[in-house]
């Protein structure tokens, strides 16, 4: 009787850590792959230290801020093919404007391109909202235009930064096991994305991201929650328009082109899901770093580089099919479960 | 009209996607304190009038005032600030977030909700859970919980009850009357004529998205009403419900079985047996999770059982994968249309699609058969197709008829029908019936469940009803009765199931 | 009781909507019209039979990889190895045309039916995203067309083969490109493939919903399966239309047409979430394509300019585009 | 620093090399050539590439893994001109030598063995203007918008153009260094009814020419670089009217270059600049005929350089080079 007046088709869970790994599995798979790879590289290489994490860091900060940028419009539903692009932009405002300047100006001009990113983010997600184009045809528009803009800005390569605001992403403050790239990353989306995804604002990207009737329905203003959530991804690739320069000390009008893509195999390897709603930005991140790791442990190994772009294809279709084969495991697990209940 | 204790009155309310007219005409006037029905038949505007009202979608034209006050609403969530709260047809929570994350995003705080939740019986529903992990009449249930917190001056409930078996229907007409005893109004639109009855005061009628009539429910017949939904012409050929059984073809059972189930165990199934006989239509009865789902499932070869066989006229079958079960004639019309649809494809391409292969010649269509039969189909069905470029255009009944129409053109041995009259308008369901029997009396079998008790008389001739995964009780049509049914589903009936064994 | 008529009483503009709305390719060949007309009005003299020829000749390998792409976005998935198969088809037939061209073809063929195989078993068997697994196996093809090109160097000289380049560059009558008519031929083919077929209308269906597909008793991983094959092969005749129309083969020669070749299906109105569109936008948008790039090389601006009109032009078009047709979502 | 392992008595080295351009004849040839010279030499043990399509960023990463790996030297061809001072600075300070190839950086730690991009421009234009009397038009078809090598050699361009005040260029494109987009180019210009007397491009020649001879249109005198196939058809076509030059843009500098690093690792002094001078070889006079005829090889690829050695550096056999032997 009270079995059959029972609403809920409640499948069988364990404790509350059982379900927060069952939910964030590929997250934590991520993870996980991340520090196989590390412990790999470090037994092919006995002498990793501060300089080798100086390296990984240095090198997968643009990537992970790519990503991060992507997967925030992701998740609010959209795609932006025109990240790297907005990378560029940023790079060279920062490299013409920064140049012969201290390091306080050179802070107040990369908060003003932040701000710019924002800019540039909120009108693509604008154009996408208004004109009611896919945005993937908008945002691959858009980065002919960013594309266009940065060759306005900087011609060819150049333009230069303060030692001082180079050093905030090589250098290190505390500890040379912590390099202030790392400390800066997490710093960024411990302000930004943190109190985000706790807010109603970051729910209601989720939200849209999900399900756009359902959401509208629920009250969220669906037009300026997209918006937002390609301002943010705008935001983060200013950000890592600002750690090309950091890293390279120059700006370049073609700097951020490779990243768009890299973005999204990094984004997919890290948990997101292209049809919006579900992921993080911890997991692309991570997924930036692994991407990283991957050819420069292909370098330490000695491999015939020809082959190392194989091995990498190769690498990234497998780590996915796994992540795949693990719900279908899970969902086999749950059924057993139940009929043994 | 210059009735005081108006609280909504609507006028003119039109609204058009490009070609198609979803409403025309659309004139609404809900007292407070009363529950007031709103009928038509599939794709008379019912849905569109609902969302114009609350804000879903912007009319184009039309007035609506409350107390006498022209209002206009950006989104539901302004409607519901103003007092008009909806549970829409489709349901309407955000999928990939948690139960407790979807209140949230509407600011329903716990306490508001609480007391409304044990009303419903949804105490026991895990709150962290995801949305996409629940089933349909929990979700509406949620969802009205939801509306209910924000207490709501009128509250609209557009076929809610359709995915329910009874005892939850029950649940949410208690809600209402008690919405009505405390002098606020609730719209509800339902199919199920019974429930309108019992439940409403007025009805206001839609047909081909123009308020033709409003009614008395106390002082008026059901002929009025269904003459009104259909129009003069076409009530004259419907009958009321209770002579389908009648007037159709006499079943000829054979005994040749056409399908034959023996120690069946998945999921929540518990061993299950029975026979289904060629010219047969066998109801399954049971209240929401006591495995028939399962059953349907494994039939149709979407999962494989864990134990047990399956026969099909005689030969045990393997179902590895749906196509194979369709290869050896049992096709499945599953409960949830969105898991049968081509949402974006046509009405023909929809009903074409498992019969792609079989009609084409040096891999091209025909076309001039392919269309035939589709036709054949669509009429047999009186599909509404004018908005059928796209059959997520489609109002919810006629895209349900286009989950059967589709095995109507394709051909079987075997129906399996999961509820295949949820939301279906009362003279499709007369025609769904009477299609059920004549399939049957051309030798086909049909094994289908039902949600709505009184539709086992109405069409099957021997029911079975479940219960914790077991055959509880069998059933001749003629002893059938909502009662009876009734007391068997709840597992009441454990020895008459025994007696009749 | 038969289905109500479509009869509704509307305005003139709705029923011409209406009509777009079917047929939105319409509207993508009024835009192209006008690119043309802009061409024609600000260089006078330039539109002819000649340069109609010349702007179809390059627009025939996009259009052709363009159509594998279709194909492969209607089932909502997405292949970026195409860039790397027309590259290695085109290198191999060069690399090989020292043993004869039917071999060199031959071989350049299979290059792209096996990367389209693996393609397909990645995702319709192993459920790869199609993102993931087709961007991995660009790696793949290219890392591998690296060490094959200089195992093949000391063989002889890559030499575009004889055939090939008459089917990229030969024209029939003097003026009609031999590409033209291959392009004509696989149109014709696509189009009425997936209008007439049922392999066609399976390709819708998978896209729109794999579930219903698999409860219709479609066996879907089939279905996919097929669909990477095909664009495998397409895109390796369009890598071999490319070699021949330029004469030329290098490591990089498709590298160009992988954005162009997802740009020429979205314009053309096909749904990246798969389901909805068709080639004869696809063929339209590879026409547009073309002429705005022609358009753009015969512009007197500074170049950053033009990225940025580029840009814009795309989404003004796509804009004009879904207000005429209506949203398709 | 070290790392040398002492094997049979010669000092044997581990030499890296990145590069951040691939799918690139002239960057493959340039890796071909950094290998035939490493086994040339006899004092190598092993090499490690660095070889992706990446920007300065990336290459910086690369270059720290080299450092990482152990390498004595890397020869590096350099995404940018400034951005790697800091890494190649860390490099030198760990004893490691680093030969930027193909183009400078303005580190002055690292040893630059490059070829005058500005230069290479003046030589063909000038080439080309003089030609022409002075006075026409002219299309200047240039490699990828917003890279310096392009940058340097537009200005090289430039520079000549100012002395010539009658020579007007008529259309300035982008071949982004790829095959299809020049063609197409080249297709547009001539269906354009432009009067067109002379072709500058930065290297995609053949493909232009080829443009011409389908098209049936009079060749105009036309400049491109050292490639095997324009090189061929400066021959082949002379006497259907085609002439041109060709100015040299080695892709060998990689060989030289490692030339240049193993000699300081030896202990030898060497400059830290080496400014390689592009040579112009012309189809009209004989000088440039005979050197376009020594160079030219019929089994080669199109876009293969046929600046098969970097006198004095390379020591290798052309048959090692093409045949792009691991050691
Ligand atoms: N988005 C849309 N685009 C085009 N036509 C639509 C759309 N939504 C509804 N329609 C059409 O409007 C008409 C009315 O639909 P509506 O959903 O209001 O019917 P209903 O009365 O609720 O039917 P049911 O009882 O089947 O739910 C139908 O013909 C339907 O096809
Ligand atoms: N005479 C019939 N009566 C009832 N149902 C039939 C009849 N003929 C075929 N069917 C049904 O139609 C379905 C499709 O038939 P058929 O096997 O010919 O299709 P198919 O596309 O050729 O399949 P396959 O992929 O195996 O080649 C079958 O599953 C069968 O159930
Ligand atoms: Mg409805
Ligand atoms: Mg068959």
């Amino acid at each position: 009787m009270k079995a059959a007046a029972r609403v809920s088709r409640r499948i069988p869970v364990g404790p509350g850590i059982a379900r927060f790994v069952r939910r964030n599995a590929w997250t934590l798979g991520i993870y996980g792959l991340f520090v196989a790879v590390m412990i790999f590289t470090i037994s092919i290489h006995p002498n990793y230290g501060p300089y080798e994490i100086e390296s990984l860091v240095v090198g997968a900060l643009p990537l992970a801020f790519a990503a991060a940028a992507q997967a925030c419009v992701v998740i609010g539903g959209g795609i932006d093919l025109s990240i790297g692009a907005m990378m560029a932009v940023a790079n060279v405002l920062a490299a013409r404007y920064m140049l012969h300047h201290d390091f306080q100006t050179a802070v107040l001009i990369s908060l003003l391109i932040l701000v710019g990113g924002i800019l540039a983010g909120s009108l693509n997600g604008l154009i996408a909202v208004r004109t009611r184009v896919p945005d993937i045809v908008v945002t691959l528009a858009m980065s002919f235009v960013w594309g266009g803009v940065a060759l306005l800005i900087l011609a060819k390569p150049g333009g230069g930064a303060p030692d001082a605001f180079m050093a905030l992403s090589s250098g290190n403050l505390f500890s040379p096991w912590v390099p202030n790239g790392l400390l800066l990353l997490i710093v960024v989306v411990s302000l930004v994305w943190v109190p985000l995804r706790l807010g109603r604002l970051g729910l209601a990207h989720y939200a849209v991201g999900s399900d756009r009737t359902a959401a509208f329905r629920r009250g969220v203003r669906v037009g300026p929650t997209r918006v937002f959530s390609y301002a943010l991804g705008g935001f983060f690739a200013a950000c890592g328009g600002l750690a090309l320069m950091m890293s390279t000390g120059i700006g370049s009008p073609l700097a951020g082109t490779i990243y768009t893509l890299s973005g999204i195999s990094a984004i997919v390897l890290g948990g997101v899901s292209l049809a919006g709603g579900r992921g993080g930005i911890t997991g692309p991140i991570v997924a930036a770093f692994v991407l990283t790791l991957v050819p420069a442990d292909l370098i330490l190994t000695g491999t015939d580089p020809n082959l190392g772009q194989v091995i990498q294809g190769v690498l990234l279709v497998l780590v996915v099919m796994a992540g795949g084969l693990a719900p279908l495991l899970r969902a086999r697990a749950i059924q057993r479960r139940v009929q043994a209940g | 009209m210059s009735d005081a204790n108006v609280l909504l009155e609507t006028r003119g309310l039109s609204k058009n996607y490009g070609a198609v007219v979803a409403l025309r005409s659309g004139a609404l006037s809900v007292r407070a304190g009363e529950i007031h029905a709103l009928m038509g038949a599939n794709g008379a505007g019912k849905s569109t009038l609902v969302k114009v009202l609350t804000g879903d979608v912007t009319p184009n034209a039309g007035v609506i005032l409350l107390d006498g006050h022209e209002v206009r609403f950006a989104s539901p969530a302004s409607a519901r600030k103003a007092g008009l709260a909806s549970v829409y047809q489709d349901v309407s929570l955000v999928p990939l977030l948690t139960v407790a994350q979807n209140l949230r995003l509407t600011g329903t705080a716990m306490p508001a909700i609480r007391p409304w939740l044990e009303e419903l019986g949804l105490e026991d529903v895990d709150l962290t859970e995801y949305v996409r992990d629940l089933p349909a009449p929990t979700l509406h249930l949620l969802d009205l919980a939801q509306a209910l917190a924000a207490l709501p001056r009128l509250l609209i409930l557009d076929e809610v009850t359709a995915t329910m078996p009874a005892d939850l229907s029950e649940r949410v007409f208690r809600v209402a009357r008690r919405w009505r005893s405390e002098g606020r109004s609730v719209v509800l639109i339902s199919h199920r004529m019974t429930e309108v009855k019992a439940l409403c005061d007025r009805a206001t009628v839609l047909r081909d998205g123009t308020t033709v009539g409003v009614v008395d429910m106390a002082s008026s017949g059901q002929e009025e009403i269904v003459s009104l939904m259909l129009g003069p012409a076409a009530a004259s050929v419907v009958v009321s419900e209770g002579a389908v059984a009648d007037t159709a073809p006499a079943p000829r059972v054979e005994q040749t079985a056409a399908l034959e189930v023996r120690g069946l165990r998945s999921g929540v199934l518990q061993d299950i047996s029975f026979t289904l006989r060629r010219g047969e239509v066998l109801g399954i009865v049971a209240l929401e999770g006591q495995g028939q789902a399962d059953l349907f499932e494994c039939l149709s070869g979407n999962r494989r059982p864990d134990a047990g066989e399956i026969l099909v006229q005689g030969k045990t079958r393997r179902f590895r994968h749906p196509h194979d079960a369709i290869g050896a004639g049992l096709v499945l019309v599953p409960a949830d249309r969105a898991l049968a649809l081509l949402r974006q494809r046509s009405v023909l391409e929809n009903i074409a699609l498992p019969m792609v292969n079989r009609l084409s010649r040096w891999g091209l269509i025909n076309s001039g058969a392919e269309r035939r039969r589709v036709r054949t189909a669509i009429n047999r069905l009186d599909i509404d197709t004018r908005a059928g470029s796209r059959v997520m255009r489609l109002s919810g009944g006629n895209q349900q008829k286009v989950t059967i129409a589709r095995w109507l053109a394709t051909g079987f041995l075997t129906l399996l029908c999961f509820d295949p009259t949820r939301g279906i308008d009362i003279r499709t369901k007369e025609q769904i019936y009477r299609v059920l029997r004549e399939l049957a009396a051309s030798g086909s079998a049909v094994l289908f469940f039902t949600s709505e008790m009184p539709e086992i008389q109405l069409a099957a001739d021997r029911a079975l009803v479940m219960f914790a995964g077991r055959v509880v009780a069998e059933l001749s049509a003629h002893d059938a009765t909502e009662a009876a049914l009734l007391r068997a589903a709840h597992g009441l009936s454990r020895a008459a199931a025994a007696e009749a064994s | 009781m038969s289905a109500r008529a479509t009869g509704m009483r509307s305005g003139r503009w709705t029923v011409l909507q209406g009509q777009l709305r079917d047929r939105p390719s319409l509207v993508l060949v009024g835009v192209l019209l006008l690119l043309v007309l802009v061409i024609g009005v600000t260089r006078p003299g330039t539109v002819g039979p000649t340069w109609v020829a010349n702007t179809i000749l390059f627009a025939a390998p996009l259009g052709i990889v363009a159509a594998g792409q279709t194909l492969v976005m209607l089932t909502a998935g997405i292949d970026l190895s195409v860039a790397a198969v027309m590259t290695a088809a085109a290198y191999v037939a060069a690399s090989q045309s020292y043993f004869g061209s039917i071999r060199a073809v031959i071989l350049a063929l299979a290059v792209g039916l096996v990367v389209g195989l693996l393609n397909g078993i990645g995702v319709a068997i192993f459920r790869v995203q199609p993102l993931i697994m087709t961007l991995g196996m660009g790696l793949v093809v290219s890392g591998v067309l690296l060490v094959y090109s200089l195992k093949v160097s000391p063989e002889g000289p890559p030499n575009v083969p004889d055939i090939v380049r008459t089917l990229g560059s030969g024209k029939v009558l003097g003026f009609v490109p031999n590409s033209a008519l291959l392009w004509g031929a696989i149109a014709t083919i696509v189009i009425v493939g997936l209008r007439q077929t049922g392999y066609g209308r399976l390709i819708y269906a998978i896209g729109d919903n794999p579930v219903a597909c698999r409860l219709a008793g479609v066996r879907g991983w089939l279905v996919q399966l097929v669909t990477y094959v095909i664009c495998g092969f397409l895109a390796a005749v369009a890598g071999l239309v490319l070699t021949g129309a330029i004469n030329g083969a290098d490591l990089s020669l498709g590298d160009v047409s992988l954005l162009p070749s997802v740009a020429a299906v979205v314009i053309g109105g096909t749904s990246i979430y798969g389901g909805n569109g068709g080639y004869a936008g696809t063929l339209v948008g590879a026409l547009i394509l073309t002429v705005l790039s022609s358009l753009f090389t015969l512009l007197d601006a500074p170049d950053p300019l033009k990225q940025i009109l580029y840009g814009a032009i795309v989404v003004l078009l796509a804009a004009v585009y879904v207000r005429t047709a209506g949203d398709t979502g | 620093g070290g790392g040398n392992t002492s094997t049979g008595g010669s000092k044997k080295y581990v030499v890296g090399i990145s590069n951040t351009l691939t799918g690139n004849g002239f960057r493959e040839e340039m890796i071909c050539s950094i290998k035939a010279q490493a086994k040339a030499s006899g004092v190598v043990s092993k090499i490690i590439t660095a070889n992706r399509t990446t920007d300065p960023s990336g290459q910086i990463a690369d270059v720290r893994n080299l450092i990482s790996a152990g390498v004595n030297v890397i020869v590096m061809n350099p995404s940018d001109r400034s951005a790697l001072d800091t890494v190649i600075k860390e490099a030198s300070d760990k004893g490691i030598v680093v030969v930027t190839v193909d183009q400078g950086v303005t580190s002055s730690q690292a040893y630059q063995l490059y070829n005058n991009q500005v230069k290479y421009a003046q030589l063909g234009a000038d080439w080309l203007f003089k030609t022409l009397g002075g006075k026409g038009n002219v299309v200047e078809m240039r490699g990828i918008n917003g890279v310096s090598a392009d940058a340097d050699r537009h200005n090289g361009f430039m520079q000549t153009l100012a002395q010539y005040p009658n020579i007007k260029v008529v259309k300035e494109t982008f071949t982004n260094w790829s095959l299809d987009p020049a063609a197409q180019q080249i297709k547009d210009i001539l269906g354009s009814g432009l009067k067109v007397d002379g072709i500058w491009t930065s290297g995609i020649d053949s493909t232009v020419v080829d443009g011409y001879t389908t098209a049936k249109k009079p060749y105009v005198p036309t400049i491109g670089a050292d490639n095997d196939g324009f090189i061929g058809q400066l021959i082949n076509l002379k006497a259907q009217g085609l002439g041109g030059a060709a100015v040299t843009n080695p892709p060998t500098v990689g060989g030289a270059g490692l030339s240049l690093g193993l000699a300081v690792l030896q202990g030898k002094s060497e400059p830290h600049l080496v400014n390689l001078d592009p040579q112009i070889w012309d189809n009209v006079s004989s000088s440039g005929l005979s050197e376009l005829q020594n160079h030219y090889d019929p089994t080669l690829n199109a876009y293969y350089s046929v600046s098969y050695q970097v006198a004095p550096w390379t020591t290798y056999t052309k048959a090692d080079l093409i045949a792009c032997a691991d050691l």
